[in-house]
């Protein structure tokens, strides 16, 4: 699903000359240690960032050489949890997750129904009318789980979706991402969780110093098992 | 962008209006536009009363004694056809002298009635309608024949006429500085308002949102501010304007100031769409240049 | 606090001043200084100026013409001891005459050699300190014996001291608005300028900052911009003034404006204390209030 | 180390009716499912809120009664590592773990000593003059760390210390606060993260809905094992 990529924010060499193609439909965990690139592999899918050099394909589209209007429908096709949430600190949940849908001018019907659906599906319901700072961080996140996946996005793109959760949610949440994987949704996750790697036997793809160092079908967190 | 997303945007703007920190935008531009509007009414009223006392300036042509029918009137056709003189009266001895008497007053006329013979000269009465233009007009009419001397209007007429043009000056220079202030402060303002609001911008990009679905509720915010800003103004401007020159009217009637009331509601309203605009184009400045720095 | 954490946080609050958001403080400060001072020395030349055109009021008291000297001069008596009275001069019968002479020019003044007798009174002429009182002091003057009759100074000079009263109100009135409305700005934008750090805020008091660590600061960066919006206006208003006095002593030589390099070098310097002051105050209320309402 | 304890902000009932003591020296894990409280609790002890109902005793003093200039004092005393990091976003890494040492208004060769080995405890001296902006999830989540510790405090919050990281930098951490533990410094910290849970084996509160429902002195993190 994308060539070759290689970037270098500032004088960091975040990635360093990554090749990586992921089927649509799959189901991609990349892990690795604190500052090898996840994020910033990630951040090139939904064109969060650009490639110093090499080429982003996402769809059959070269994603550098989406115009600026582009970008925005572009983004709307995926759904992304990012690790710092980035949830707007003055709206609600609600309105937070309603945004998504807002941005592709659905009705408001729709909107109303589709909010609820997926506030139930994290379990956020009777945290509606709450602001992001009034939350608890799993909320939080879960909010930001809930705001991707509301519009039946083509990709989810989840940056440490568990890292604020108990096991049990976790559990939950990773479940719900099965769910939508097996309806066709491509999801790439980055993770720290040895746990849920190891329990769901996907495809893994380890980094290393912006390098992809193993990438296995049905793999388990560590090297060595 | 569908209706329905219009109005859902538009009440995000209103929501957004009512925290605290778009007073200051508010705020200055009501300062602003009270500023303007300050100096431009004195600058407007300043104008009218220079016209009126401009208007008034007159130059006094003697007649040498020995002048002839024939060359007076010779002479008040030159002079009427000089380019900036509206008005040439003549004043014959016998006027001068009745003129002469009126102005010492009753007390004194008396003792011109035994006079043996009028020592007054006849003279034209000329009006011109700039009064800076005035020494130029002297100049060529003394050098016609039959002109014995000219003399000005009163001293205080050319120098009101000097001061006028300082005031006019200084209120020029203070208006574009006001201004260029102005402006300069709005858009900072609202940069400054934008940039509190940056991560919230960043975030709606990464959601998929369109410039023009960010750019929408800051304009309506801008409008509106603009709006409400410059309505205050005016509506401070109107009623105190109503209340001076009242004011003025009773304790300095001779300053005649402008009071239109359909000029004046006309002007307020021109100045409130002033501020729609200022709103609109601040705004989406500010966010619009944000945007394209996030790339 | 120690010598060393104040030069610490001195250079963070230069660091943070160099941000573009406080440039919107700086300017607001500058055009409120500008407006203010130029608001100010209008109304200084104004004052001046009405005081110098208000001295020269006069009142002409004519005698009757049988007034025995002894009755002159009890009236010159009882005329200096009215309050309000600043100067009496006599002007005989005879020098009534030579001034209607001059008054009527040279080319007039031959017809009064052969006069038969003077019929011009005597008077006196009485210098008012404020012309506002003129009418009092004439109707206490008029009931005197005798005093044949009172004259005013020039309709001119009583109109201008009217005008001088209106433009004096304006000023002021503006003066108050201008105040009123740069300390509500310059106290918004540093509101909103804490507004926009009120995560870094937060944040310290969390790391255990203590009000006065916190406050710091915002105190010197308010400081900063006090003095800087505050020395680049006078600096403009300094520089500007002497271009204009110059300018209108050439244009209109008698507005007799105000200039003393002394007073207005002290009257900068005041103005940029007052600067500082208003950027100390303003920083230090907005941040303590916003530390309040945090707990 | 403190007695009663309730919490009520807003309606929402984040602590009800919690009693807790911690000895000094203690080394205590809070688990709990996300929303349970966990957060608030340990806000309460360096008085980010205060109980609605209820005392809380720290060192002996009660901290509901700290005044204003007492409270800034005291904070300085406790290391807190905020579960969302709340790092100064314009200022270095090095002058946010710095910050902890203005405050006491250190001589600064003290505080550049200290910043630079605490810096390297948690392996980022090479970032010292990033942004926070520019760092990995799990880089900021260790400036935060190193922020806590820098100055030696008395006690240790730490609210999801190690959510952003992988395991091996989560043990390295684990090693770090073990290490302070032993020089006598109280550590507090809640977490979801079974495997440090259950390899540590030092005291464990589990929590649910705002109330203490298990306390065992070497637990795991699960309830039956
Ligand atoms: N905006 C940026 N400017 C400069 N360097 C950056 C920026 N963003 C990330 N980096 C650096 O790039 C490297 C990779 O960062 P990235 O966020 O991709 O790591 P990660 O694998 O997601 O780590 P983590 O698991 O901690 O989230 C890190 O060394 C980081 O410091
Ligand atoms: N400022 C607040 N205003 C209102 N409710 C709040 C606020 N902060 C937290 N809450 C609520 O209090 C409850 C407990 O929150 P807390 O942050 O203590 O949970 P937590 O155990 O830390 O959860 P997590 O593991 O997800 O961080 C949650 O239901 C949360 O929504
Ligand atoms: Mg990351
Ligand atoms: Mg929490």
């Amino acid at each position: 699903m994308y060539g070759v990529t290689k970037v270098y924010p500032g004088d960091v060499v975040a990635l360093a000359g990554v090749d990586l193609s992921v089927e649509k439909g799959d189901f991609v965990f990349i892990v690795g240690q604190s500052g090898a690139g996840k994020s910033t592999l990630l951040s090139l899918i939904y064109r969060g960032a650009t490639p110093t050099k090499g080429q982003v394909l996402v769809g059959g589209r070269n994603v550098i050489r989406l115009k600026r209007r582009e970008v925005a429908v572009f983004r709307r096709k995926i759904g992304v949890v990012y690790q710092d949430f980035k949830l707007l600190p003055e709206r609600s949940v609600y309105e937070n997750v309603a945004f998504a849908l807002e941005v592709i001018e659905a009705p408001q019907k729709e909107i109303a129904r589709k909010v609820s659906a997926a506030l139930d599906m994290v379990g956020l319901s009777h945290k509606a009318n709450s602001l992001p700072g009034q939350l608890a961080g799993g909320e939080q996140q879960r909010v930001a789980i809930a705001r991707a996946i509301v519009n039946d996005p083509l990709i989810v793109v989840a940056d440490e979706p568990t890292g604020n959760l108990d096991p049990d949610t976790s559990a939950g949440i990773m479940a719900l991402l099965s769910d939508i994987n097996c309806r066709g949704t491509t999801v790439i996750m980055a993770t720290h969780n040895q746990l849920i790697v190891d329990r769901m036997r996907k495809r893994v793809v380890e980094m290393e110093n912006g390098r992809v160092v193993r990438d296995e079908r049905q793999g388990m967190y560590c090297h060595e098992v | 962008m569908k209706f329905r997303t219009i109005r859902t945007l538009t009440s995000q703007a209103i929501k957004s209006l009512k925290r605290t920190t778009s007073l200051t935008t508010v705020l200055v531009i009501v300062a602003c536009v009270l500023a303007l509007s300050v100096f431009t009414l004195i600058a407007v009223n300043l104008t009218v009363m220079g016209q009126r006392m401009q208007a008034g300036v007159e130059l006094r042509v003697y007649l040498k004694d020995d002048t002839t029918e024939a060359l007076k009137n010779a002479l008040e056709k030159s002079i009427r056809s000089i380019s900036g003189v509206t008005k040439v009266v003549y004043v014959s001895k016998a006027e001068a002298l009745e003129r002469l008497g009126a102005q010492l007053g009753d007390e004194n006329a008396f003792f011109f009635d035994d006079m043996p013979n009028n020592p007054l000269p006849a003279s034209f009465d000329v009006s011109v309608r700039r009064a800076d233009a005035a020494s130029d007009i002297a100049d060529r009419i003394r050098k016609m024949q039959g002109v014995d001397e000219i003399r000005y209007g009163p001293e205080l007429v050319r120098n009101l006429v000097g001061a006028l043009r300082v005031m006019w000056v200084i209120t020029g220079a203070v208006a574009v500085l006001v201004l260029v202030g102005a402006s300069m402060i709005v858009s900072n303002t609202i940069k400054l308002s934008v940039f509190a609001r940056r991560r919230e911008i960043e975030i709606m990009r990464l959601v998929g949102a369109s410039d023009v679905f960010i750019l929408f509720p800051f304009v309506v915010e801008g409008l509106l501010m603009g709006i409400l800003g410059a309505g205050i103004a005016s509506a401070i401007v109107f009623v105190a304007y109503w209340a001076v020159s009242d004011w003025v009217r009773a304790a300095a009637p001779f300053l005649q100031i402008v009071v239109d009331s359909e000029w004046l509601l006309r002007a307020a309203l021109g100045v409130v769409a002033f501020g729609a605009v200022v709103g609109i184009v601040g705004s989406a400045m500010s966010v619009r240049k944000h945007l394209r720095v996030q790339g």
